[in-house]
């Protein structure tokens, strides 16, 4: 199981996912109403290092995280 | 160095102990920003996330990027809610030479804007509003959407 | 606002004074660039002469710029000699948008460097010498070698 | 008749020229030993305003200011 945290304004609390990459993850979420429409516009950090593909392996007690759009300063 | 505070940053006492801190390292420029809360739109004021553990890491990349040019960059900022016409940004650049820091103060701030995962709210009527429409996805975004 | 000063610029008191002087003007971005004396080449210090006349003419034309383009900026430099690690050079802009600071900060320091009418000379062994090899003839110099 | 000030480094006490142009001037600062070397590198302001023509008529009383390199900050 993963966790996947939900960062910021995104109101959601986290959850334990079944992931081998984050393509599972990707699957679990677009079928929850609640966050679906966040994905698009979501970096998505592994044990808080952003990644870039759907291919990148995961492995029990992996910590993903979504950032949605920032605005600091 | 990345300083973070619960409320608005003490912006006089930082730009004086920055400059303190390196009266004797031997750099030519200091460049601090600081960013202020402006009255606009009926706001009374804005409020911060931070996700610390990137933050961190974004702005020990910059470090590194600056100990290379041969300057050194420092950093602060608000969590939580912030009023009107106090600041919630303070970042500066030392370096040796003019050019270097004139550039590396606008990339920084620039790249914060675009990359530091930090979220802005407005408050207004009691509420804290995302402040989507002023928010940039960071680069890499979207993903899990595809 | 131009403020000369005979010695070092008092640079923590202006970073404040200034900071403090437009905290309700409701400007959302400050970028102050302090320029401070390396220690280099042996020198105990530098020293500067001003053409004030000029100087104040050249800084009001820039202040029309600015004030065009929504922002205010305001300057302080020495007079005479400067020890080392200390500052002679304090510029600032405020705008309401972080771009405009940040281009005009640098485009301000840079005509400031090619054409405000000062002097430098390196304090060096008792004697102080032009600064020839790091000085820049100002825009249209030369007509009367002509 | 013209005042000529010599400004920075250039040692020179101010001179009086008899001048209608700065063609005038710049004559007379050409046959000046002291300032000669000074001049391709200096501006030129009439009355404290930098001008950039050697046409640029002078009357009685006026200002004229060499203003060698300069390096602030």
């Amino acid at each position: 199981m993963v966790r996947v945290e939900f960062l910021g304004p995104i109101q959601k609390e986290a959850l334990e996912v079944e992931a081998s990459t984050l393509r599972d993850v990707a699957a679990a979420l677009q079928s929850d109403a609640e966050v679906k429409d966040w994905l698009e516009n979501c970096a998505v950090a592994v044990n808080d290092t952003l990644v870039k593909s759907l291919d990148t392996a995961l492995k029990s007690g992996d910590k993903v995280s979504l950032l949605p759009p920032v605005c600091g300063g | 160095m990345l300083e973070l505070f619960d409320g608005p940053v003490p912006t006089e006492e930082l730009l004086v102990r920055w400059y303190q801190e390196e009266a004797g390292s031997n750099y030519g420029a200091y460049i601090p920003f600081i960013g202020t809360i402006r009255d606009e739109d009926g706001i009374s004021g804005l409020s911060f996330d931070i996700y610390e553990p990137i933050l961190e890491s974004w702005f020990d990349a910059w470090q590194e990027k600056a100990t290379k040019a041969g300057a050194i960059l420092k950093m602060a900022h608000s969590r939580g809610d912030v009023p009107l016409h106090t600041s919630s940004y303070v970042a500066a650049v030392f370096s040796p030479k003019r050019k270097v820091a004139l550039k590396m103060i606008n990339d920084f701030v620039e790249d914060f804007k675009a990359s530091a995962p930090i979220w802005k709210y407005d408050l207004r009527d009691g509420k804290r509003l995302y402040a989507a429409d002023r928010s940039t996805p960071i680069s890499g975004s979207g993903i899990l959407g595809e």
